[in-house]
C-alpha cells in the first residue's frame, strides 16, 4: 500500500511531541535545570529542522501529493481572511442550490475591491461533508459564474484560489450538468476583461481545477500539486491497480515546477519552511506579495488586452510540432 | 463489429443485437443497425463520408504530432501503434468542407485513436478548426468521440481544455455558429470543455455521455445511478442536449441549423 | 358556477351537427332532393353565421376568457409550422432539464433566419401533462434565455407566442427559482439589440406570459386575453370566492381592446369569422401579416435603437400623475 | 404588535412568540423581539431610520398619486383608506441617502399600504431610484415588501414587472450595484420581477419569499411542500439568496457592499 501522510510524518510528529514534553517541563524548573532543559530542547529544534530540511531536500512525487492534500496545510478561507478586509460571502447559483465547496465573494484587496474566491476543504469530519470534500457540484461553478460577472460589471480584478481532488462526480451533479457548468466557467473567464489571477494553493485536481483557473496568472504554491487526474485515478486506467498511486505520480509530474517549465503556471509561490502549513501568516504574506506583484503588472493592460493576454497565455500551451519538421516544442 | 472496416467479409455482427447482418447493408447505412438501431462507431473518415457533400473535405494539419513532454511511460509506443493502426497522426482530424453546399469548419474525433482522447495534438486541431469557423465567418461543426483527456500528457492535456473553451469564444465574438454533435462516447475533458458550450449539441442515439469515467465514478462512490446514467437520453432529459439525432438524419439536420444560425454569413448583414 | 366554454357553445354545436348530419344525408341523394337538402345546408349554414355574429357581437367578459382558453384554437406550433418554413425546435436549458410547455428554435420567415418560440399548450390528457398546460417552469424560462441569447449572437429576430395560464407555481419550480428565471428572461430581453415581436395569441398570464413577452412591438389576437392575474385567483383574493370568475374577468379588463387602449400592445390582429380556431390557416395568414409589416418597421431601427426602442416602450407604462398637479394620465 | 407602532402602550405582544415585551426595548432593537428574533414588520419610516444615516434621507416623488385606469371595484375608497392609514400616497418611498457616509439610492416598499402591491406608481418609483442611481453612480438599495403586482390596476400593474426589470439594465450597464434587501412578505410579482436579478440579495430571517400566493398555489395544488416552503431560509438552501441577515446587522453588511461592489464609483476609475 501507499505511504499515507500520517506514517510520512511520523518521526517528524515524534521530535515535535518531545519538545513539547520538554517545553512543558521547562515550564515547572529554574536555575540551572531550566538552562539545561532549554539546552535540550534547542538541540530538539535543530534536529527537528535538519530533518525537515533532509525530508523536503528529496520530496518524492507521492509525498508531494500527501502534502498538497494534508489537512494540516491553509485553505482558501485562512488565506482570504489574512490576505483581505471587508470579505463577504455570497451565495447561491440563483438556479438550484448554494455550493459549500466553493466559497466567494467582493472583498477589499490593500484598499482595493475585488472578487476573491475559491474550494474550501473542511478540517473535520462534519465541515467535510458540508464542503463536500471540496468537490464542487454544478451550482459551485455557476456561482462562481456570476461572482465573475459581477467583477466584470463593477471593475474588480478576480482571484482565484485552487484547491480541489476533482469536481463531484455524482448523479445529481450530472443530471445538473457539471460539464457544462465547467465549461461555462472557463468560458466566462476567457471573456472576462479585467485583471484574473489564480493561486493552485493546495490540490490542482482536474477540471474541477481548471474551472476556476483560467487566469491571465496561475501561481502555484511551492508544495501543490496540478493534475489532469488523480493519480490514483490515473494509476486505475493504466493499469487498474488504483493502488500504484505513487507510481502515476511520479509519471505525471504533477509538480509546481514541471507546471512552471512547461509554461503552465508563471510563478512558484515559496512556502514556509517545512511547508505553508507550519506557518499560516507566513504563507499567506507570500501569496499577498505575489498577488500584489502580479495585479501590478496587469494593471498596466487595457481590457482588451487583458483578454487578449489570457487567451494568448492557453493558446499556446501544447507540445507538439509538424512530423515532418524539425520536432520543436511550442511551449518554452 | 467482428468483422473488421475496410475487410471485404459479407457479414458483420451487431454490437447492439448481436444478429448477423449484410456488410454491404451496414456499410451503406453508416454501420447503423438496421435491425435494432444500434450506432456503431464511426472513423473520422467514414464521418466525413456519411456527412458532409462528397469529395468536398479539405484536410489541415494533418501533419501534426505529440512532443511526448512527460516521456510518460509506454506513451511513446502506444502512440505509434495507434498512429499505425488507424493511418492518422493522431485522434482528432479537421479541415473544411461543404454541407448541402454550405461552406463548414469541421473537426471530427476519431475514438479507434487511443480512445478519441484529448492531447496536445487534438487541443491544437479543436482551436485551429474554431479559430477557422471565426476567421472565415463559417460554421464550426465537431464531432467528438472520446474517453476524456489524454493523461499521458499530464497537465497540458488538461490545458486543452481551456485552451479549446476559449476558441469557443472567438467563435461567439465572430457570430458564426458552433454545433457540437456527440457521437458514443464523449467523456470527462472533452465534454467538460468546448463541446458543452456549443451553440446547438446534437447527440447520437444512446451514445455515452459524461463527466466522470465509470472507474472514476465507482472509486468515488457513486451509486443510485439511474439505468440509464450517463447515456444521451439522460443528458437530454437534464436540459444538457438539444436533439438525439438518428445518424441518417444529421446531415439534414446540420444544413438546417447552418443555414438558420448561420444564415446571415451567407446573405451577408442584410438584417439588424 | 360560471359557464363552461361547452355550455356556452352547445347551441353552435347543435347548429354546426345539424349541418354535417344534412352533409352526410346529401351525399346519399341527387336530383330534387340533393338540392332541396343543400337549400335546407344553405339556410342553416346562413342560421349558424347569424349566430355567430351575435354571439361575438356580444361577448361578455366571460366569454373572452372562455374563448382565449378553448382548446379548439390553434396554439404555437400551430402557428409555427404555418408561418415558418426549417423551424427546428431545440431543447434544454443546460443547467437542469428540457421544460415541454415553452417550444422555441431557429427557422426562417419569408426566407430570413429567426428564432421562434412560444408556451405550447396539450390538446389531449397525455399532451398536457406533457405540456404541464403549457405552464412554464424555471428551465423553460432558461431554456427562452438561451434562444435569446442565440438571436442576439446571430442577429436574428426574436418572435414569441404567447398562450399560458401562469408559470408553473409548484414546489420543484419555487426551488428551482421560478421567479428568478421569469426575471432574467424578461432582463434578456430588454438587452436584446435585434427587433423582438411578441404575439398572445391565447392566454396571457400574468408574469409567466410577460416572461417572454418584453417584445418592441406586442399584438394581441382579437379574441385572446392579457391579465395581471387569472379572474379566479382575483376572486379568490379579492372576495375569497373563486368562482366569481366571470365578475373579475369584468373587473380585470383583460381584452385585447383594453390593453391596445391602455398602450401595452401595439396591434389586435382581427381573427377569422367566428374566432381563429374555425380556420387555423387564415388566422396565421393574420398573424404572419402582422409580424411582417412590424419586422419591417423594426429593420429600419439601429442595435442601440432597437435596444432603446423597448425601453421606452415599457417605461412609459403606468397611470399616474403628481397629486397636485391636474391630473394627466401617463399612457396614451 | 398588539399595540400600534407609534402609541405609547408600555408593553407589546410579539407575533412571533406571543411574549410580552417592553415597548421602548422593542423599539430600541427595530422591533425585533429579544426573545424569539421575530423581525416584525416595519413601516417605510422606521426602515429609513433602521438603516440610513440619521437625517440624510431626502425623498423624492413623493406625490405621485395612480390613477385607477380600470375603474375597478372598491379600489378608490381602499386607496384612500390606505394613504389615511399610513400618511403616504402609495406603497414604495423613495430618495436618496447616506449610508456610513455612502450616497446611495433608495426605494422602500411598506407592506402596510395595501400589502406593499405594486402598481403604476410603485413600479414608477422603483424605476425611478433604479434610474437614479445609474444616473448619479451611486448604488442602489431597495427593501422589497410586497404582496406582489396590484390587480386593481389589471394589465398596467403586470407591465411594471418589465418596466422595473429594465430599470435594472440601466444599473448594470451603469456598473452601479444594485442590492435587494427581502422583508417579510416578498412576493409574486415583486419577486418575479427587478427583485430577483438584483446583484446581490439580501433577506431578513424567516421572511415570506416566494412566487406563488397560497391561494393561487392551493388551487394550483401544490402539495407535498417542506415545512419551510416560501420562506427566507428555502430561498437561500435554493440558491436565490446571498445572506439571511438580522434587521441589526443589515446596515454594516450594506456598508461593506458598497465599499466593495461600488468601491470604484467612490475613488474614480483608478483600475481596469
Ligand atoms: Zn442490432
Ligand atoms: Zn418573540
Amino acid at each position: 500500500m501507499a505511504k499515507t501522510y500520517k506514517e510520512w510524518m511520523q518521526p517528524l510528529r515524534e521530535l515535535e511531541e518531545g519538545i513539547a514534553n520538554l517545553e512543558s517541563l521547562a515550564a515547572g524548573e529554574s536555575g540551572d535545570k531550566a538552562a539545561e532543559i532549554a539546552e535540550t530542547i534547542r538541540r530538539f529544534r535543530q534536529r527537528r529542522d535538519n530533518y525537515i530540511e533532509t525530508l523536503f531536500s528529496r520530496l518524492g512525487p507521492w509525498e508531494r501529493v500527501l502534502l498538497a492534500r494534508a489537512e494540516q496545510r491553509p485553505y482558501t478561507l485562512d488565506y482570504v481572511s489574512r490576505i483581505f478586509s471587508e470579505f463577504l460571502e455570497l451565495a447561491g447559483d440563483r438556479a438550484a442550490a448554494d455550493d459549500h465547496a466553493i466559497v466567494g465573494g467582493p472583498a477589499l484587496f490593500q484598499g482595493r475591491p475585488v472578487i476573491a474566491l475559491g474550494h474550501q476543504k473542511g478540517r473535520n469530519l462534519t465541515e467535510r461533508t458540508d464542503r463536500n470534500y471540496a468537490m464542487a457540484k454544478p451550482e459551485g461553478y455557476r456561482k462562481a459564474i456570476r461572482l465573475f460577472r459581477m467583477a466584470e460589471r463593477f471593475r474588480m480584478p478576480v482571484l482565484t484560489f485552487v484547491d480541489t481532488p476533482a469536481a463531484d462526480p455524482g448523479v445529481e451533479s450530472e443530471s445538473r450538468g457539471i460539464s457544462e457548468a465547467i465549461a461555462s466557467s472557463m468560458l466566462e473567464m476567457v471573456r472576462l476583461t479585467v485583471p484574473v489571477v489564480s493561486v493552485v494553493i493546495g490540490e490542482g485536481g482536474s477540471g474541477g481545477a481548471l474551472g476556476i483557473a483560467v487566469a491571465n496568472r496561475v501561481l502555484m504554491l511551492e508544495h501543490s500539486i496540478y493534475s489532469v487526474i488523480p493519480p490514483e485515478g490515473c494509476a486505475a486506467i493504466l493499469w487498474r491497480a488504483p493502488e500504484k498511486g505513487p507510481q502515476a505520480a511520479a509519471a505525471l509530474q504533477l509538480t509546481a515546477q514541471t507546471a512552471l517549465e512547461l509554461g503552465v503556471v508563471e510563478q512558484v509561490i515559496p512556502e514556509p519552511f517545512g511547508g505553508a502549513h507550519r506557518d499560516y501568516d507566513e504563507a499567506a504574506a507570500g501569496v499577498r506579495d505575489a498577488i500584489a506583484l502580479h495585479l501590478s503588472q496587469l494593471d498596466a493592460m487595457s481590457p482588451e488586452s487583458l483578454k487578449a493576454d489570457r487567451y494568448d497565455k492557453f493558446r499556446r500551451l501544447g507540445s507538439f510540432s509538424h512530423q515532418d519538421l524539425a520536432a520543436v516544442s511550442v511551449t518554452s | 463489429m467482428k468483422a473488421e472496416s475496410g475487410s471485404s467479409a459479407m457479414f458483420v455482427q451487431c454490437q447492439g443485437c448481436r444478429k448477423t447482418l449484410f456488410a454491404t447493408e451496414f456499410l451503406a447505412s453508416h454501420k447503423v443497425c438496421g435491425t435494432c438501431g444500434h450506432h456503431h462507431r464511426l472513423t473520422w473518415r467514414e464521418r466525413v463520408d456519411a456527412t458532409f457533400d462528397a469529395d468536398t473535405f479539405c484536410e489541415s494539419a494533418s501533419t501534426l504530432v505529440s512532443h511526448d513532454p512527460l516521456n510518460f511511460p509506454e506513451y511513446a509506443p502506444k502512440y505509434g501503434q495507434a498512429q499505425a493502426k488507424t493511418g492518422s497522426m493522431d485522434s482528432v482530424t479537421i479541415g473544411t468542407a461543404r454541407l448541402e453546399g454550405l461552406p463548414v469548419s469541421v473537426a471530427v474525433s476519431d475514438f479507434h485513436f487511443m480512445g478519441g482522447s484529448m492531447g496536445s495534438v487534438a487541443g491544437e486541431k479543436v482551436t485551429l478548426a474554431l479559430e477557422e469557423a471565426a476567421n472565415a465567418r463559417i460554421p464550426a461543426i465537431v464531432f467528438c468521440a472520446s474517453g476524456g483527456a489524454r493523461m499521458q500528457e499530464g497537465i497540458l492535456s488538461l490545458m486543452q481544455m481551456a485552451k479549446t473553451t476559449a476558441a469557443v469564444e472567438r467563435c461567439q465574438e465572430a457570430g458564426v455558429p458552433f454545433i457540437a454533435v456527440f457521437t458514443d462516447p464523449t467523456m470527462a475533458g472533452v465534454l467538460a470543455s468546448y463541446a458543452s458550450v456549443a451553440d446547438v449539441i446534437l447527440s447520437e442515439p444512446r451514445a455515452l455521455v459524461g463527466f466522470a469515467g465509470q472507474r472514476v465514478a465507482k472509486q468515488a462512490g457513486v451509486h443510485k445511478a439511474p439505468k440509464d446514467f450517463q447515456s444521451a437520453e439522460f443528458a437530454m432529459r437534464s436540459g444538457m442536449i438539444d436533439r438525439i439525432v438518428p445518424r441518417k438524419d444529421l446531415r439534414p439536420t446540420l444544413a438546417t441549423l447552418c443555414r438558420t444560425l448561420g444564415g446571415r454569413l451567407l446573405h451577408g448583414a442584410a438584417h439588424g
